[in-house]
């Protein structure tokens, strides 16, 4: 994938952000602080007025730059975590060579393993995390799919991650203080994590 | 949505520029990165920086100043503030003695102070606040939220910053503070984050959230509304729980900022009876909005089980727009 | 009606009494009749009493203290308090040198003041603060209405009986100070009285009354909420109107009770700039709760046209609840 | 009138003014300050628990102790006005005499020009007085008339009093600071006299 693939899919991102104002900010209003959207979106508008001075860019610079504005622009919890997964994407084996199915599962599995260390939590406590875990394990368990299969089997993941976390409590995030009350509402930073996955999956397929 | 604004995004520049103007005596006030620094700078002492989600004024920028804090990081409402202004923060107020966090424990809040603290080059230590007694710790690996003793624990932490006492001493105080106080709030109705513009929760007209979080998160139970002596029973009592003073007690009775004094003063006296009744002397106490919800109905009882360290502390000087005596 | 209260007739017994628990340093609390009174009494001056209708807390008794007033009389809510408070007050701290009535200008207060003076055996004076611009005086037999100035009225006429000046001097610089003001309100909600149970008017989403008075009254107009920067604007070009600095300027950006600080300091920012522009320097500031309306959403500017005697009284130590500085 | 009937005089202007909470309540909240009920119902209850203690009493003493009562109960303007009203009262020639109708005007003569000095309004100032001095002037134009006469007259002065006060501007009280917005609203003082001249004149005849 070249530098302008991921500010396409950026782009499409957000996009898709804007078109889900009304879910992702009424799941966190419903058992959060209500600022999910705002937040995500700050994220996603910060990056689309990078984008023109980054296009010359490799890969890797782009993670590392758009890693370290995100850092100190979306601020919240999901702020640390979203621009770890950067920092972490940057890294990548390969990311500025031609990208493969394979580099995009390890480029999911670091930023998703930046996230874990950042904020401890695993699958199953009602975060952003129920959907990247079941998403970066789809991916490497279909490297060998078409990018057209790939993607679709991702969407499916990310929305049957994001789906989960309906029918449990929190542990981590603002959602694990009300205890049992958090049932019913799927986690808003799990919810724009499927939006995301979708648009970026759209797009390329 | 009804705000003395002139819009949503330039709400925290403006409001921090007007604290500036008001108490360019006592602090200065960068927008970019967003920090606010004692004025002038300290000398040879540790440097206290607390900051989080704004929204909830006067803390922390109302508690710059001598006595008390440092620095503060204001974040966008509700929402914790970033690593580089902490880092900015950090360099300016350093004095080479280090520099001691003061975080509520929230998420978000923990993640990028713990980022700031990676970046920084010189020596820090972090006091989390968790005396929210609403929401038991049992089932949730965050622990509990940092509210209304926050205050308190930079009060108390900041008279020692300033006698000198150095870093791993004023870590243990403030982690005594903390472990010594309780807190337990209600809203009678919901704030509006500018930048949503609508109410964070519905309460319907008898309603009253008990427990409820600093930013409108849900707490307990939602309820009917009751009599202020029943309610500030029960808030006692879920502190008590947890809090076991034997003799003197401070107290903090909270505006949530939408309430009027008056109904903070008749909560310290339905407050001041209880505790009479359970044997507790209130050697000190604090009425007023200190750590606000926006623009929220309701209130917060804070008790703190005080040594004489602490009260000797907690009566040494003070100068910040929210705080001053001494 | 949501409030953190136990039924509307005990509202104001409990809340003096909580005040009394919470400031027993600096204050004496009288339920029968209702006043309060600085504690320790003070000795050989002109002793200070002012008053009110309740719901504007902390004015009055929240600036009982040294160096601000030696007694309120609180009154039921917005209901001006009656001779008998007036008369017991007085003797509890009248020294001989005199008692000063400080008076907001509404019928109801200036009439039982002017009762209990009468009554009184020692010797008195009565200021009258009328600082309100919303309503133009022309027309009306009893002149503008007293708001928010009567705290700036207190505290300098306060610092100067700490420093021995007579009855007549007093009287004569309180009048200065007032006539040297003027406020402007706005109000975004109403308040409710707790014992009417209902808002005392209605504003719909998106309006907002100019010159709103501190009881609900109505003021110049009911208009569209704008921009703070453009209510502002047209505030102090209301009170231009009327005070005309010359050079350096007192402000006190005051919330009507349930407005948070975040927005008391924005209209701090947009009134500096607007001060910039008019080459008005901002010598002194005061931005909080001072003068208030129950739950009233809503803010008023005043701005005092500052002598340098008055800077200095200004600045004299005091030692209240409500202020506390020096 | 003896004490007793004083007494059921103020029972009877209680209960009508119980009977008039949400106009005399309205009235308030219009151009003043929405407490003009609580203030007078205040009044009228102190009154009614002070019964019982001053039945045996001269009908001056009567009227000075609830003038000395209400000064310290109602507050706010109309406590001063009032309890004026009655401290003159107390003083009035042949008070303690079996009373005629000329005792009545000059009863109300006396407590209205208290007001007057108190207050220092006059009619067309959209005030009680607008009530209270063209019901002074009616009952004295017409003490040859009996009781019954009386008190039709004496209603139909207060009540054009009252409605007089809807189309002008206030000089005195809080509606003084509202200018034009006063016009087309009863004052509330207004109201309250009224409502008690009628309830005591029904009381009488
Ligand atoms: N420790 C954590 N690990 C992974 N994700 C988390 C963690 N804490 C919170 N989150 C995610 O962050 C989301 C909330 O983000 P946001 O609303 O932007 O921040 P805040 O909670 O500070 O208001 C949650 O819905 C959850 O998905
Ligand atoms: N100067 C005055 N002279 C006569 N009546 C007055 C005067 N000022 C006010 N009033 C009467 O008092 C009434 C208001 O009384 P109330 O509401 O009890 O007191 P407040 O205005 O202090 O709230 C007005 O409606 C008016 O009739
Ligand atoms: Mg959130
Ligand atoms: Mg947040
Ligand atoms: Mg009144
Ligand atoms: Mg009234």
């Amino acid at each position: 994938m070249s530098t302008q693939s991921i500010l396409a899919a950026a782009a499409a991102a957000r996009a898709a952000l804007y078109d889900h104002e009304a879910d992702i900010e009424g799941l966190d209003r419903a058992i959060g602080d209500g600022d999910h959207y705002i937040n995500i979106t700050r994220g996603a508008d910060t990056v689309a007025q990078m984008a023109e001075s980054l296009a010359d860019e490799p890969p890797s610079a782009v993670m590392k730059a758009i890693a370290m504005k995100l850092m100190s622009t979306i601020g919240g919890a999901s702020g640390p975590l979203i621009s770890s997964f950067f920092l972490a994407a940057a890294k990548t084996d390969g990311i500025d060579a031609p990208w493969t199915p394979a580099t995009v599962a390890q480029l999911v599995e670091d930023g998703t393993a930046a996230i874990q260390r950042r904020g401890k939590a695993d699958v199953g406590d009602k975060t952003m995390l129920d959907v990247l875990i079941p998403l970066a394990k789809a991916l490497r368990e279909n490297v060998d799919k078409t990018p057209a299969e790939l993607s679709a089997i991702a969407v499916s993941a990310a929305e049957a991650g994001k789906d989960a976390t309906r029918d449990i409590t929190a542990r981590f995030g603002r959602a694990a203080f009300l205890g049992e009350r958090a049932i019913g509402h799927i986690d808003p930073g799990a919810m724009s994590a499927f939006v995301i996955t979708r648009a970026i999956c759209k797009d390329i397929s | 949505m009804k705000k003395l604004i002139n819009a949503p995004d330039t709400v925290l520049d403006q409001s921090l520029a007007g604290l500036g103007r008001a108490h360019g005596d006592l602090l200065s006030v960068h927008l970019s990165p967003r920090y606010v620094t004692r004025a002038p700078k300290a000398t040879g002492k540790v440097a206290l920086i607390s900051g989080g989600g704004s929204g909830h004024e006067p803390l922390h920028a109302g508690f710059v100043g001598k006595g008390m804090l440092d620095a503060a990081c204001p974040g966008e409402v509700f929402t914790s503030p970033t690593p580089d202004q902490m880092l900015a923060a950090a360099e300016a107020v350093d004095t080479g003695a280090g520099v001691l966090w003061i975080v509520k424990n929230y998420a978000g809040d923990v993640m990028n102070f713990e980022m700031a603290a990676e970046m920084f080059d010189g020596r820090s230590e972090t006091i989390l606040t968790n005396d929210d007694v609403a929401v038991e710790t049992s089932t949730h690996s965050q622990g509990r939220r940092g509210v209304a003793a926050t205050v308190i624990v930079e009060k108390i932490v900041g008279a020692a910053a300033e006698a000198g006492q150095d870093l791993t001493t004023l870590k243990a105080l403030g982690e005594r503070v903390n472990g010594r106080s309780g807190s337990m709030g209600v809203a009678l109705s919901s704030c509006t984050v500018p930048a949503a513009g609508k109410p964070t929760f519905e309460l319907s007209d008898n309603e009253m959230e008990f427990g409820v979080g600093i930013h409108g998160e849900p707490g307990r139970r939602r309820e009917t509304l009751r009599e202020a002596d029943a309610i500030v029973s029960d808030m006692l009592d879920a502190i008590l729980d947890d809090v076991k003073p034997s003799g003197h007690v401070l107290v903090l009775v909270n505006g949530m900022g939408g309430t009027p004094l008056m109904e903070l003063y008749l909560l310290m006296d339905a407050l001041a009876r209880r505790c009479d009744d359970e044997g507790l002397t209130i050697a000190r106490s604090l009425v007023g909005n200190y750590c606000t919800s926006l623009e929220m109905q309701g209130a917060s009882i804070t008790l703190t089980d005080l040594d004489d360290e602490m009260v000797s502390l907690w009566d040494a000087p003070v100068r910040t727009p929210a705080l001053h005596w001494g």
